[in-house]
């Protein structure tokens, strides 16, 4: 059964919610504001009861895929699970019902939790400072080429540059357009990591910035990291890490190590944060030393010094008690780069990822990208014999497969995509990277059971099967979804993306 | 405490099937030196010590039930319907990611095309994206846009009313542009037409207003869009979509692109985010807008479906040309919004910015009755904030009144060189006579103890 | 897709919760307690991750109907909407996490609010005390028989019999039963009301009570009332009101005005709190005067007199404010038949149906039942000719039809009930009143919109149509469930209620 | 604020489909009499008000989070997985009848069916039902079946260590029922077994014993079932299902039945309810027991599928002659109850509990210590609470402490006439080595400011 448009649901004179009375002398409106300041009719919002509302929502809600209900090994994303006790602690009214304007005073409690979850990142990372005000990963690579621009600009050239690779995610280059910075793209060699020679010949005294991922999008590590990160250096260039593939490092090798000057994260998948149909995530930005006079303001500061102590014995497992010094924000930074949006963060999200790090400790963390390598690995081997494996070395958390066998024969990543979701499983990330073709990028996560990968791996493989014996049946998969395949075509063409009803 | 099911057992098991001899075989491409660090994290907490210990931090916040605050300015305290918190907490919508399967995603794409069309119908604009970061980088985007849709000009002119916060946005935002920004001076409390009409040249892109803007004052958007228009700069307005209930929208004044921070829908305050940034257009400039979008069309039966759409605007098609570099968003801030709205309903929606309207109004009244306290702009109209001249430096009064749990409102000199003494008061629905009593009361015994020298 | 049994799901040394470390010094168990207390054995319960259990709840609860998805017209439960804000002030702190044995000082709002639902509980049915101890219907059944033993025990003849119509809900015989009393049924007319001669024939001195609903379980008002009221009376009887039908009479008449003696009411029937798939509900009994001295402890008692104002001015519209007196728990009631259940009631479910009454107000909680009457009434007049209507007049807030003609035709109550999930509507209750062969029991109640009963009154003229076409087919009703008719013979044969796993 | 979605214009138009001049005319049934009363209630809030209004209500209640609670018997302040809130209120849960149709309720009775089995794997019992209203009535309850599983005996067995207010509401249920109700004397804390030999008889319905008992301490399971045995009486044992993670289970001792209150397992104190009654029994009672019960069965097309079974037992089929009258249940706290065991699983369930007992060591050690307390019963073994005998009137004692936001205990002076000093202190894994500490040191000197006369 379809669910209608709140729309349709309408009728009039119903309504789901009523107000106070206003309960003084109420003068007619256009004796406080003059008429003309004021709306001729009434929005045209829809008129229903509450039930209309919860039942429409329930409904639709129960037609979505999301990790609470099925595996979603959607690559590039981290579908891991979103513990509940995340949502717990950030709802609670301490966190959730304060106001970003309220005296210090009353929020020692936030101004704690903002401190710990940048020092817990330093300590992931291996970077200097971070801020917490970025609202996304994308978001966050703005954030870090604005730094990067205001770092050279400050040593008197902002240069004009910034190199990234060909398997690079689409935001990489249009941040670092939107910063002002002309694109060089320099190409993967057939281990799918950045050639060297190649990346050597555009590196010259314009280039700001060279952006990388490591593991790259093609699931391999950079091997050659320490090298490019010593030549872009010399260059005068900084390294700039896309943090989405951190899923894969916590506790084995850190971005500031490696030479990053600065990462963006994406809480929203390392850190557990829930992705909500598409946001809200976080994308907290981290610099080494010399960049942290340009972080954007307000950035926190100790009023009043006394140990901040996240430190908790394992051995006598003496309770664990923050220490917090006094702090309040400063807004009074020079340098500062400005803001990136209202206020300070996403508070919300922030808590959650917080909530996260503190569970895991240090051994759990690691425990945590271990097992995500693992996990792919073991799609890799048992999957590796039907579908094509561009790359020969191990793989880190994710791997990507080319569908080009697949394709051969008739089905497209496409295809085979939507034919999973029969299967009960999310698809794969498809045809990204673009530089491997019918890409099938596929990310488990380590929240995920080894039984749910065999049943995957059983999926995967029958559709292999299936395509050899009749590649077209799954030109027409889904079949088992609410909805049959969609019309992208049409969407585009007649456009309707504002409901307009239509007269009788 | 973890959240991974395979055992020590299990990973020997698929080590073994993948035929390594272990983990670190597998991580070998990772050199040696890299490898040797500590990360020094505190040790892991069971989830009953993440209730305790992080519900004590929590509690070393006063959160807003426990004070009566006025505070304002860019994050309102309304009323939030708990069906929302119930229907948003439904794992299906909160652990989904972007729709890019559309079939197995129909829940999130038809709430998001009902959210777009929600959005139009309270702007009266023709085109909603699915959201945005927030209200001030909703602002630094609208800037993008703007320049990204006239190639060829590069300055901006903005309010000196626009929230601060969103000014520092549009200034860092468009620092590797080279873009000039024009900033308009303010007279009583809203933008100089004159120096509009003068600012606004050739090389305009866009003019950016806000209304009510960061003083509370209703701007005169109609005749500023008339200033606007014949240069062929985009006309941004910003705006507070609560009050739509009661004002005039955007799409009546003849705005481009109406933008905003989406929070006073639905969002809890929530010490700054995540919140939700609206942006919209006219149906012209539906191929400029960036963000999602979701369309209705059409599955292979014929039935209705929806889907993304327009995607080859967005960056990971169109990449260093896309006009915006926006991937994840704010879907579910999108979607508390659209239930709010859903549930407020045509009536509610206009009940409720009244309510406001007609609080506010009682406060100034109040607040101008006590002696030594006064109107800054009283010839200009406001919706749910305003500016009180105050006998003594505002810091000094809040602080005051902080002791009796009552949060004053922003003193403003923090924001605004020569305004120490003034204070932006903040009155929604969630306050009532009593409240307004209250404040008043105090503002006045905060004022006598301060009279004396 | 089947959703596995938990113990399914199971695999060795998996974990969803960890617990903090004991921090002192750990001796062996045998030290603290005898060997011979200890459990040998770990219980067998399942080792799963919080993924694993969140998957499998939250897949589970997607194949339930629900009042959240699906229109639910069971008779006799009033399955109404489950307002939202009623759950969040239950789950409040200071409600949800107070414990019974706080001293009152910190337990003054909940008593406050114990105090408030009595109050407006006896305003709703016209009663002079109430009792909210009783943990659901039957139980305020059993509580209130107590009360009417107690009562005539003191008179000196607790009395032998008591007489339930034989339309009664099974609960009131049992409860009857239960109490001690022996049951006398007496027949209805062919009104569906009480067969007042030959209740006249079965009243005696030995009748300790007379057990009613008004309206019946027939849907239809006992127009005899106030003659049967002062005939057990007469007799020396008490009258005892089961409440599970007052969603009819709210703000129309009161039960106490009826001359009832003792009432039970539902509040997860008429006052909306959610039924939970079974329970929690709670049944708050109220009496006379007379009656009170023999209430389950504790009761309520002022320590310090201030009104209780609950008092709110519509005209002025003034903010409502509870002035409450001090409160305390009263043991000593020397008259008391004791307690019904641990503590006083069940607090989370009383919050609700507080919060629910206080929405509505007087003119609110008058229109529920107006507005259920009517949607009653509504599918009545627009069923009538095609389900046989036992009762010519019209009916209270619920429908009782015969499917006796579909049943010639070859197709059961139960067959219609079936079908009807198909239609996405929850059945209606069957073969309930007993006295109604093939009973359908409908209650829309006042939360479902006109549209709604349309849609469902389309599905029921459907249903009619395709039994006139071809009864067979509805033997294997429903079709569209995730299981098709359930096999509730071999449940009871081969009985298989406590999951042991077989051996491989 | 009402939630109906019918407006006047809707009600009118279905009046007239009815085919009635209005409302009054479909009540004509009703005796003009009755309709003329004044219900007076207060006039109705709209949500805001209620949050407002509601909320300072519960403001009015200082919750466990705020205090330092060692308060137990019979509702134990323990951890609770966050997971279970997020899942039990899923409306598709919450808001669902009794599964009637088996078809439309699959999720209901899986995790029902589930409930049950987990039940008994914790209880050893062979059978649960899906569950009773709470301890107090579950043991009512079974003194029901006791007796109609035994139609000629009419004398119960009560041990005098049950908690008192289960034994009244054993003897309440009871009243009508001509029973005759022995109670057993307390020795050194445990039931006097010698008093129980003498005590059973061939009229001997049923014993009833509770373990760990009132005063906290582990009764002698083993040798009172092999007194009880060949009087041919039914053994209900009355336990607390989170104990038996690390005690000794009932199915292990002989009991007939297994009955107690299930609060401990993942569900809030909440003042004293909701709560969770279960039932277990041996398999030869499962006919006598009551309660819904649901059974694995199949469909039509053979696949697995649940349904309540074994209804013939129930009232609404069997009448007046059923053993109960439950019809509704606890349900979605069985729900609560089993997601709880989900989570803490097989080691999860052992470690609690033995958290629960080493806690209550700790802190009687530490109670011991401190001069002029002292542990009533040494010598009984105990699991999360005992009773110490205070240097004053436990009353005074708690007053005191109350002051510092701790909640010592409770005072046994209100149930047991004699035992005013005495005090019940209940330890669970929700308190740590700096609360025992706490404790220590303020009883310390509330009891020296007490010594003064
Ligand atoms: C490799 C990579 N970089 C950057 C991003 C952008 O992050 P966000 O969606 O948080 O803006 C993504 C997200 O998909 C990504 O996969
Ligand atoms: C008429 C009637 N009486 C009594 C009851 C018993 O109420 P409860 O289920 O709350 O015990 C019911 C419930 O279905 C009922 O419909």
């Amino acid at each position: 059964m379809r669910e209608s448009l709140i729309f349709d649901l309408s009728s009039p004179g119903r309504r789901a919610c009523s107000l106070p009375a206003f309960d003084a002398p109420a003068k007619p409106l256009t004796e406080l504001v003059p008429q003309d300041c004021l709306r001729q009719h009434d929005a045209d919002l829809p008129e229903v009861s509450e039930i209309d509302v919860v039942r429409h929502v329930t409904r639709l809600s129960q037609i979505n895929f999301s990790v609470d209900t099925h595996f979603y090994p959607l690559g590039s994303c981290t579908m891991k699970y979103n513990p509940k006790i995340n949502d717990r602690i950030a709802s609670l009214p301490g966190f959730a019902n304060i106001h970003p304007y309220q005296p210090a005073s009353t929020t020692q409690g936030a101004l704690a939790a903002f401190e710990l979850l940048e020092q817990t990142l330093c300590a992931i990372t291996g970077m200097d400072a971070f801020t917490l005000q970025p609202a996304a990963g994308a978001h966050g690579e703005l954030t870090g080429l604005l730094l990067i621009r205001a770092y050279h600009t400050a040593r008197g050239n902002p240069r004009r540059k910034v190199i990234v690779p060909d398997s690079a995610h689409g935001t990489n280059p249009s941040s670092a357009h939107l910063a002002g910075y002309h694109v060089v793209t320099v190409p993967s060699n057939n281990r799918g990591e950045v050639d060297l020679e190649k990346f050597r010949a555009v590196l010259d005294d314009e280039v700001a910035a060279v952006m990388l991922t490591n593991p790259s999008t093609h699931g391999v590590f950079e091997t050659n990291i320490l090298e490019i990160a010593a030549m872009a250096h010399k260059a005068g260039a900084l390294l700039y890490y896309d943090g989405a593939n951190l899923n894969a490092l916590v506790g084995l090798a850190r971005p500031g190590d490696m030479g990053f000057d600065v990462v963006h994260l994406n809480v929203h998948k390392t850190f557990s944060t829930p992705h909500g149909g598409g946001g809200p995530g976080a994308g907290p930005v981290g610099v080494k030393k010399a960049l942290e006079p340009f972080l954007p303001v307000p950035r926190l500061k100790i009023v009043e010094r006394e140990a901040l102590s996240i430190e908790r014995k394992n051995a006598d497992a003496s309770r664990f008690t923050l220490h917090a010094p006094r702090l309040a924000w400063d807004y009074d930074r020079p340098q500062t780069i400005g803001k990136m949006r209202s206020f300070y963060g996403s508070t919300g999200v922030l808590i959650r990822a917080l909530t996260y790090i503190l569970a895991h400790g240090d051994e759990g963390m690691r425990r945590v990208s271990e097992v995500a390598i693992i996990n792919a690995n073991y799609i890799k081997a048992k999957l590796k014999d039907l579908y094509d494996d561009p790359f020969p070395q191990a793989c880190m958390h994710e791997i990507v497969f080319s569908a080009r066998l697949q394709k051969k024969q008739g089905s497209s990543a496409r295809d085979i995509a939507k034919r999973l979701l029969d299967f009960g499983f999310h698809a794969p990330t498809i045809y990204f990277p673009m530089t491997v073709p019918e890409a099938l990028m596929i990310e488990p996560t380590e929240t995920e059971s080894r039984e749910t990968l065999d049943r995957f791996i059983a999926a995967m493989r029958q559709i292999a099967e299936e395509i050899t014996r009749n590649a077209e049946t799954l030109h027409n998969a889904p079949f088992t979804m609410p909805v049959t395949r969609v019309d992208e075509v049409k969407a585009a063409r007649e456009l309707d993306v504002n409901f307009v009803k239509r007269d009788a | 405490m973890d959240y991974i099911p395979n055992t020590d057992a299990d990973l020997s098991a698929m080590l073994r099937e993948i035929g390594v001899a272990g983990f670190d075989e597998l991580v070998a491409a990772v050199p040696a030196s890299l490898r040797k660090f500590k990360m020094e994290l505190p040790s892991a907490m069971s989830e009953p010590e993440l209730q305790r210990e992080l519900g004590a931090m929590a509690a070393r916040n006063q959160p807003l039930d426990a004070l009566t605050s006025f505070l304002g300015a860019g994050a309102y305290e309304h009323f939030i319907p708990s069906a929302i918190d119930h229907l948003v907490s439904r794992g299906e919508l909160y652990t989904a990611y972007t729709p890019y399967q559309a079939e197995a995603s129909q829940g999130t794409l038809q709430l998001l095309y009902e959210y777009q069309s929600l959005i139009c119908r309270l702007t009266g604009m023709d085109i909603s994206n699915a959201s945005l970061y927030d209200g001030g980088s909703a602002v630094g985007e609208s800037a993008y846009l703007a320049l990204n849709a006239h190639s060829k000009r590069s300055r901006i002119v903005v309010s000196g009313a626009l929230h601060p916060e969103y000014r520092q946005v549009l200034k860092t935002y468009t620092a590797g542009m080279g873009t000039e920004i024009v900033e308009l001076p303010v007279r009583d409390g809203v933008t100089d037409l004159d120096a509009l009409a003068a600012a606004v040249n050739e090389n305009t892109a866009a003019v950016l207003l806000q209304s009510p803007n960061f003083f509370g004052c209703i701007e005169p958007m109609q005749r500023a869009g008339e200033l606007i228009k014949p240069k062929g700069a985009w006309f941004v307005a910003v705006v507070n979509p609560l009050s739509l209930g009661t004002l005039r929208p955007p799409g009546e004044y003849g705005a481009d692109f109406a933008v905003g921070e989406g929070q006073p829908l639905g969002i809890p305050v929530s010490y700054g985010g995540p919140y939700l940034g609206f942006l919209t257009s006219t149906r012209q400039l539906v191929h400029k807008i960036s963000g999602r979008i979701v369309g209705r069309s059409v599955d292979t039966e014929g039935r209705e479906a929806f889907c993304l759409t327009l995607q080859a605007r967005e960056q990971h098609i169109r990449r260093e040309k896309a006009a915006s570099n926006i991937c994840s968003n704010q879907s579910l801030m999108a979607l508390r919004a659209a239930i709010f709205l859903m549930l407020l309903g045509k009536r509610g929606m206009r009940e409720m910015a009244e309510l406001n309207l007609r609080r506010s109004h009682q406060a100034a009244e109040a607040i101008s009755r006590v002696p030594g306290f006064a109107l800054k702009f009283p010839r200009a109209p406001f919706f749910n904030e305003f500016v009180v001249t105050c006998p003594a430096p505002a810091q000094t009064i809040c602080d005051r009144l902080e002791r009796d749990g009552i949060l004053a409102g922003l003193p403003l000199g923090r924001f605004c060189a020569g305004m120490e003494r003034d204070l932006l008061v903040c009155v929604t629905e969630t306050k009532s006579t009593a409240d307004i009593e209250r404040l008043a009361e105090a503002l006045g015994r905060a004022a006598s103890g301060e009279v004396q020298p």
